[in-house]
């Protein structure tokens, strides 16, 4: 079964990105495809690679990247939320006149068109949210 | 029919809309905060198992109710314990899956 | 897949239902979800937008938002209908609960009791939360 | 005297905490979701009318509720209308302040 | 300024209160505010601690959070005694309306009625919510 | 009379860093002071400079900047929070190994003591959260 998957919080700051990399973990390691994780909301901000968590607490974009590197996953960060919280690639930080990006590795930009592509293709669209 | 997930506890209102809205035969699933809501002897466990009779399954995400310090024993009879792969079946086994967020 | 889906010339109808059940202003998620379902328009889904609890807040008449300094995005509602999104269904118990009836809201609405609106999420292929 | 900030509707329990443990003469001032309550005819109002009834001063954040389309003329009787300078002077005036987030 | 403060060579000393009225691991807030308390402690000020709503179940005995890949933090609520962190307040009723007692928690505290709490929060020079 | 301001939540997600802003904004202009504005948790966003608000809404960390520098207001953000989010200054980045920087003029970083700070030479502390 094909899955899509919508986080709507920060990482840290609410569960949700958490039970979202487990449920995507669970899913594939149980032969399910994922479609594609739509990082929509405060839930941009899982896709910084400037972020520094405490040594002996969990690194939720690793988490990531690691899963997405595993199973070849689709990450999609939205961009209108994005550009409204700080959160540029390269080519966004030119287009605005930015001096820095911080998207990490494996997550791309892109518009919310995604989401709803998500969800007509994939076969269950499951939300974590707060 | 449907998945219902809730993931705050006494703190929301969103246990209280979910189950006035889920239909007999749906499953509502609490995970995360919405984990204590299984809990015997609690404020809630009337409103649980009027909802159990009523025809609704309720199950708990495991995981989530250990991290807060409660083992499974703990849980009012009928709800079930799932773990993640749990969560992913019953997502597939039900027609979509509604978040009270 | 579900059984209400079809197959046209241009690919699958499926019915999205919007869920919001958040006061706008105190957070971002009406005014977010709101883009989602502008961009959605594009899709030709079967698109469904349902208010329940302080989601009802989100269509009150005569919102002044100058003295808080945000943008006041109600009038969007009314754009809706160009949109072809036209299902907009409000929870009556939530209604009730908050003293308000449809003549206080922005938009034409269809009040649903708690059954008609178990029923019509019931019958929902994607189900989309903020 | 103690000023509690209330900043959540319906959907939370924060304004019935706050109720509960907000003594006589202290004052109560609902901001941004919080406004919803101090609107007429609602299923809250009984609440808030006993607790000004046992000397709990209340007041609104009139910004707030404007921009949630009610004019101060929807708001129970007894409650105040302030504006942030208001709300800078409730601060001033009671002995500290706390949030019930 | 309120008249518990004193002046002595090293300063001011005022009344702290921490607030905590969220669960922990489904938002960041109870140790976040655990690690205000723990570089507080460093102030030499009159610390309380308040446990309120869900705010008590961060004091649960027998946490175990391997299943959901975060840090179990609970130990540290046993460490506060050594950094002179002694007064532990919860609320009564918060604690019946959940099934717990003391007995269930994982340091010991000093259960309050509704009305001693009002009285305590009403003593404070500073309450800091999270 | 001095105010200290601690703030809980991201911009835009939630109102909490608007209504501290114009709160702290109606202090100054009323004669008050702001000791501190303590930006923790979540709300160590508001102090990036790569966020491109939509051109019709506010954009809240400039906000802050012409209020601070109107002012001289004092504008600390945790580093502990800002680690753990990937807000840095440039010192931050260099230490960390980090390729970029992303904090706006006007905040500074450091520690938490500086909330305790606040709460001790403040008059009042006033929280803003979720």
């Amino acid at each position: 079964m094909k899955f899509g998957i919508q986080i709507n919080e920060g990482p840290y700051q609410h569960q949700a990105s958490d039970t979202a990399y487990q449920f995507t973990k669970a899913a594939l390691e149980n032969g399910h495809k994922v479609y594609r994780v739509f990082f929509y909301h405060d839930a941009v901000n899982n896709a910084t690679r400037l972020a520094v968590p405490p040594q002996d607490d969990r690194n939720i974009t690793k988490n990531w990247q690691a899963l997405a590197k595993e199973y070849n996953l689709d990450m999609v960060v939205c961009i209108a939320a994005a550009q409204r919280r700080g959160l540029l690639d390269e080519n966004e930080a030119k287009r605005q006149g930015k001096d820095a990006s911080n998207i990490a590795e494996g997550f791309r930009i892109s518009g919310l068109g995604q989401l709803i592509e998500a969800g007509i293709q994939s076969d269950r669209l499951v939300v974590f949210g707060d | 029919m449907l998945l219902h997930t809730v993931n705050k506890s006494f703190e929301r209102n969103s246990l209280d809309a979910c189950l006035r809205l889920a239909k007999a035969g749906s499953t509502v699933l609490l995970i995360e905060d919405g984990v204590y809501a299984a809990v015997q002897g609690t404020c809630l466990e009337g409103k649980l198992k009027q909802a159990m009779d009523t025809g609704i399954n309720l199950c708990v995400l495991a995981p989530d109710l250990l991290a807060r310090g409660f083992a499974t024993d703990k849980v009012i009879a009928g709800i079930n314990a799932v773990d993640y792969a749990g969560f992913v079946q019953l997502a597939a086994d039900h027609s979509s899956v509604q978040s009270w967020l | 897949m579900s059984e209400e889906m079809m197959d046209d010339e241009e690919g699958v109808i499926k019915k999205f239902m919007y869920v919001n059940r958040k006061a706008p202003y105190g957070s971002i998620y009406a005014l977010e979800s709101l883009e989602v379902v502008l961009i959605g328009a594009a899709f030709d889904q079967d698109v469904s937008l349902a208010f329940i609890d302080d989601g009802v807040y989100q269509l009150m008449k005569g919102q002044r938002t100058s003295g808080i300094g945000m943008k006041d995005f109600s009038p969007t509602y009314r754009a809706l209908e160009m949109y072809d999104v036209e299902k907009l269904y409000v929870d009556q118990d939530s209604l009730a609960a908050r003293n308000l009836t449809a003549d206080d809201l922005i938009v034409p609405v269809e009040v649903l009791s708690s059954a008609e609106m178990a029923d019509l999420m019931e019958d929902q292929d994607v189900v989309l939360s903020f």
